[in-house]
């Protein structure tokens, strides 16, 4: 898979490095914190499943040299507007928790290959956990405008860490809530919640981020009942653009592996393919 | 001619700036058009096809990162077919990047790739990742000056020689590449270090030891800038933590006649281009006609302040 | 005997926590008690008086610092007269740091300071600034044994040597210095660097080249603990770049038995304090009975994700 | 010259690390900036002519890793106040210029040996360029506290430049500014004004900073005419409490030549003993 070395002339670049003016950085609830940016129209024209490098501030505490992939929760070309999803775990995470309205932060952006959405790709299952929902959130918004059906099944810890469920159902999903504290999460569970519905005829394709046990139950049902999907994956990143080979990750291709760069090739890779 | 045209040996180069091996690919052409700068650095690559190292391949440091990315290669023959000719396009020096385990396949490997479109070959004789415990050709002078001969006697392309600041004798080391035939000197490569997380316990790097890079290394590659410049008669490239055009001086007044950019461009990956245009108004700004005119400009300072002659002993 | 209290071979220490060669003097004493370090190491010192370099002797860097002090020292009789007075007020092992040109010199040196009051001597074998061009026995195995062994010869007193990151070949001098009767290694030096003042275009420092010291330079102090660990039976005492709890604990995962803190005190002469109290905390807090059951266990990576068996050519 | 081999027991700390709070950091002239904190009062039992050392804040431009060392402009114990006046000249001194009010600031002091005042200098002369101004203020303070009479000299490029001129007048100083603009500051106008005064058997004792060329004048009044004196002096620091070493300068001494650490045997030192 070479993405680039064909590459259009004349030059037209493909993402940027931008100031975005943060608008608002709030608590969404004890994990997570919401980030909007005001962002100029040059790192605007995303696609769902894309993502970002933030440059995290440098504090008292903490100095994140590495800038910090984060996923697009959504993007709003008109309105010049940006949004992220985060969950406070270190340095980089603390660093932009520290953000106030009005400060500036270095974004580059949009990166990587967004989700795909053939037109016979109709009923959709959307499946994802934790953070997992930043990333499949601006997927449910295109899937709404394209007039897909949606199902969301959103995974927790406990019901009240389940973020965004009023926002995939004003995309018109049905959404499912499925948690730790009631065991509802477990994936066999969940197993048998999606195979009602393959055999209801609602299921044309998966979409999932967030857990790779709930994507290896996902690669099973798809194998056994014929069903494409796509998987959004993490990986440890240094310079989000393809160039130094820290992102790899090993997927399935034909009968062997590859290493695949989850940063270009990336992040959202063919379900079927993925090795977890 | 421009006030930042720069000679490396033979070659001239547009300017003094280019990419640090392994840290730029097409894929910065998504950002800026690449034929801007002074040369283009690619990737190491071995002859034969190798995976590279397990993740984690990065972390974070103070002022700096480390990797062990472990030169995963697509081999020769996706060199020659599907690389080369992508950057044919490019009217910028193409300076290719090799390495190998022996003396031997290190020299077929710069015979193979002594082909038109190539400017030059760096030798990465220095990557910490390849060998055990970090060693590598560019440790010790003798086996510097051994693969040298043999790089030598495979090419008449400049041969650039990446060295290692894991070294106590880098003096020698450069003389050793100096004496068997090298045309440039690249100072430097990644700096071994290691890094553990406290939760876990594990090392940070899938392969436990890596590679540092980004400005904590800066005064190192420095000092050996400083130390190839004024004990051989090559051309030096400095390399290691540059990313400002203070930092690109320092580099040119240290006797370097070009630079490398790696890590810099990870954080902002117009780094070059802002190094480019900040050089040209710098040397605009003073009336100075060319970068030459700064090159190893380094002064040595007269001892400041009076120093007492004798040794009597010192008040505490 | 508490949580803190560590072994050093045969030596039984307090606690961990001690402060480096050359950044601690009485004058500590005006900040807090000296009396609850885990050792008092002193400035290293030689025979002869001497002056010490030129200034600027210190500058400032990314994530760290560096200095060209030069070993300036008052001589043994000061030493013997002045100095150890002072320090047999405090119940602290006294860690007296010696150097010297010569074989000879250096045992004769070591002899000198066998004295009471003197519970161990760390011979700075490794310091940059004295030798031509930053090289020093540490640089390489066979003038470590040589060195080592002399000075084994010449006391009786455990034998700390602080070896230097300046080397290519950081296990095999490890391991002569264990051969030659070393009792513990210190890890580390400070690395070789340079740094320009563009304006001037003159050397930061007075002596050209100096000592990277500080967070800049703990990943490779890091790394050459945990290569000495690994790779000798002898207690390991880390140095460099340490300034946190976390950058401790790495150290002690790593298979240090002890810590010297330097640099870290100069930004904040309380640092070994709050070290010494964050250890405690960390250890209790987890039911740790002792600072040696976190020596040495850091745990080696399965191959995280899973990797491909063969070597087919790789995706782009 | 050993200060401190022989220290009283129990212990007593000389100096703390604190943190102070900026009441007011303005800029005074073009070159010079007055920091005014809120500081605790272990670390007011100050003398004229000692020193801290700051520990400048990292910004996104600059991040000096080492204190700095900045004379202290003023001190009063009573209002829990502690002054600065700095020139902003690098990557430190540009941090503290970036620190507003309520901002935290830590301190490391107060370091050093201040300025001495026997009994037998009633006249004093004080001599100061550019900065130096700051050093002599305390002692200014100080003396017009023991009812001593002062002369001061200010140096300055250009008139507009001589700061604290009215708090020395304050202090009751006969002040006298030379500029290089009308050529007064040159050493032989300002050795032909002292001389006068001299003559009039108006000086016991030198005190200056700031300037060394001014500094040579003066020894040479002092020793053709027998007037003692004190030189505050600088030197690039890392420690700034004795232990490093980095900040010695060359004293005479009897016969010889000694080195004094200007952190702990200075920043005072006797005129006479200056090598400059
Ligand atoms: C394509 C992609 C999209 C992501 N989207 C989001 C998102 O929308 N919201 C969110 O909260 N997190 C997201 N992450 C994970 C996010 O990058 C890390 O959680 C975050 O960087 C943690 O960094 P930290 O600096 O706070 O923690 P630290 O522990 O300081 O991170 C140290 C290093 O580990 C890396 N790292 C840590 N966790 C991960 C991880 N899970 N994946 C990859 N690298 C990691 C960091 O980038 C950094 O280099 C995404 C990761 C990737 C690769
Ligand atoms: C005892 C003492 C008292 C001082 N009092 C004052 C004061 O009241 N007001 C004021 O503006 N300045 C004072 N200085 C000088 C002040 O420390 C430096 O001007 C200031 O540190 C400049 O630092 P920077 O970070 O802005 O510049 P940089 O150029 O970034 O400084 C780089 C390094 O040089 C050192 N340095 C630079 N200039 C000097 C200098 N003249 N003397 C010693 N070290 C220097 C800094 O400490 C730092 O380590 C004093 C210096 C000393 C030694
Ligand atoms: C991710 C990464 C990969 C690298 N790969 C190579 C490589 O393949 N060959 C090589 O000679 N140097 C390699 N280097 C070293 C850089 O070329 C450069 O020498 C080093 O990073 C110091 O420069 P910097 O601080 O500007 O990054 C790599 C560095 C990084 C960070
Ligand atoms: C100002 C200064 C002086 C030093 N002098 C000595 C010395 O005399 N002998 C020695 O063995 N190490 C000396 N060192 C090195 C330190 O002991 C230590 O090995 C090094 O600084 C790394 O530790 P750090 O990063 O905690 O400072 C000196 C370091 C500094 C910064
Ligand atoms: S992060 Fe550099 S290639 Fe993916
Ligand atoms: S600054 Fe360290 S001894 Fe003076």
């Amino acid at each position: 898979m070479t993405v680039c070395l064909d590459r259009p002339e004349p030059f037209v670049p493909r993402c940027a490095e931008a100031t975005g003016v943060v608008r608002e950085n709030t608590a969404v609830n004890g994990d997570y914190r919401l980030l909007v940016l005001d962002a100029p129209a040059q790192v605007l024209d995303c696609r769902p499943g894309q993502f970002f490098q933030l440059l995290c501030p440098v504090t008292g505490e903490d100095q994140p040299f590495l800038r910090r992939p984060m996923s697009i929760y959504d993007y709003d070309a008109a309105a010049g507007e940006l949004r992220f999803l985060y969950k406070v775990t270190g340095a980089g995470t603390r660093g932009l928790a520290s953000l106030r309205p009005g400060d500036g932060l270095n974004v580059l952006g949009p990166l990587g290959q967004g989700f795909s959405m053939p037109d016979d790709w109709q009923n959709l299952m959307l499946v994802a956990r934790g953070v997992g929902l930043a990333t499949l959130a601006p997927l449910a918004r295109t899937a709404h405008g394209l007039g897909r059906r949606l199902t969301a099944i959103c995974s927790a810890r406990a019901p009240e860490l389940a973020m965004s469920v009023d926002l995939f159902r004003s995309y018109g999903a049905e959404v499912i809530v499925v948690t730790d504290t009631d065991g509802s999460s477990h994936p066999e569970a969940v197993r048998s919640l999606i195979e009602a519905r393959i055999e209801s005829g609602a299921v044309d394709a998966f979409y999932t981020c967030g857990s790779y046990r709930l994507a290896r139950m996902l690669q099973d049902l798809g194998a056994k009942h014929g069903i494409p999907g796509e998987i959004a994956v993490e990986q440890q990143m240094a310079c989000g653009l393809g160039m130094c080979q820290a992102c790899v990750r090993p997927f399935r291709e034909g009968a062997g592996t590859v290493h695949r760069r989850v940063c270009r090739e990336g992040p959202v890779f063919p379900l079927s393919e993925l090795i977890a | 001619m421009t006030r930042l045209t720069t000679r490396i040996g033979a070659m001239t180069l547009a300017n003094p700036i280019m990419p640090a091996s392994g840290t730029f690919t097409e894929d910065l052409a998504d950002v800026f058009d690449l034929g801007v700068l002074g040369a283009h650095v690619l990737k190491t690559f071995t002859a034969e096809p190798r995976m590279g190292n397990p993740t984690p391949r990065v972390c974070d440091l103070s002022a700096g990162m480390m990797n062990a990315i472990g030169i995963p290669s697509k081999g020769l023959d996706h060199f020659l077919t599907r690389t080369l000719p992508f950057w044919r396009r490019y009217d910028v020096p193409l300076v290719v990047s090799i390495s190998a385990h022996s003396h031997d396949d290190f020299a077929r490997l710069a015979a193979a790739v002594s082909v038109p479109g190539v400017a030059a070959i760096e030798a990465n004789i220095s990557c910490p990742n390849i060998e055990a415990d970090g060693r590598a050709f560019a440790v010790r002078a003798d086996s510097t000056g051994q693969v040298v001969a043999h790089l030598r006697r495979a090419t008449d392309l400049p041969l650039w020689v990446k060295l290692s600041p894991n070294t106590g004798e880098p003096v020698e080391v450069a003389q050793a590449a100096e004496a068997a035939g090298a045309d440039a000197l690249v100072m430097a490569n990644t700096l071994l270090g290691m890094a553990i997380d406290v939760e876990t316990r594990q090392p940070r790097l899938g392969n436990v030891m890596g590679g540092i890079s980004g400005p904590a290394i800066k005064p190192v590659a420095l000092r050996m800038t400083y130390q190839a410049a004024t004990n051989t008669r090559l051309p030096v490239i400095g390399c290691g933590g540059i990313s400002t055009l203070n930092d690109v001086l320092e580099f040119l007044i240290a006797g370097a006649t070009a630079v490398q950019v790696g890590t810099a461009t990870f954080q902002s990956p117009t780094t070059m281009l802002r190094l480019l245009d900040g050089l040209d108004d710098w040397l605009a700004a003073r009336g100075i006609a060319s970068v030459a005119d700064i090159c190893g400009t380094v002064s040595l300072p007269a001892v400041s302040p009076p120093m007492p002659a004798a040794m009597p002993p010192l008040a505490s």
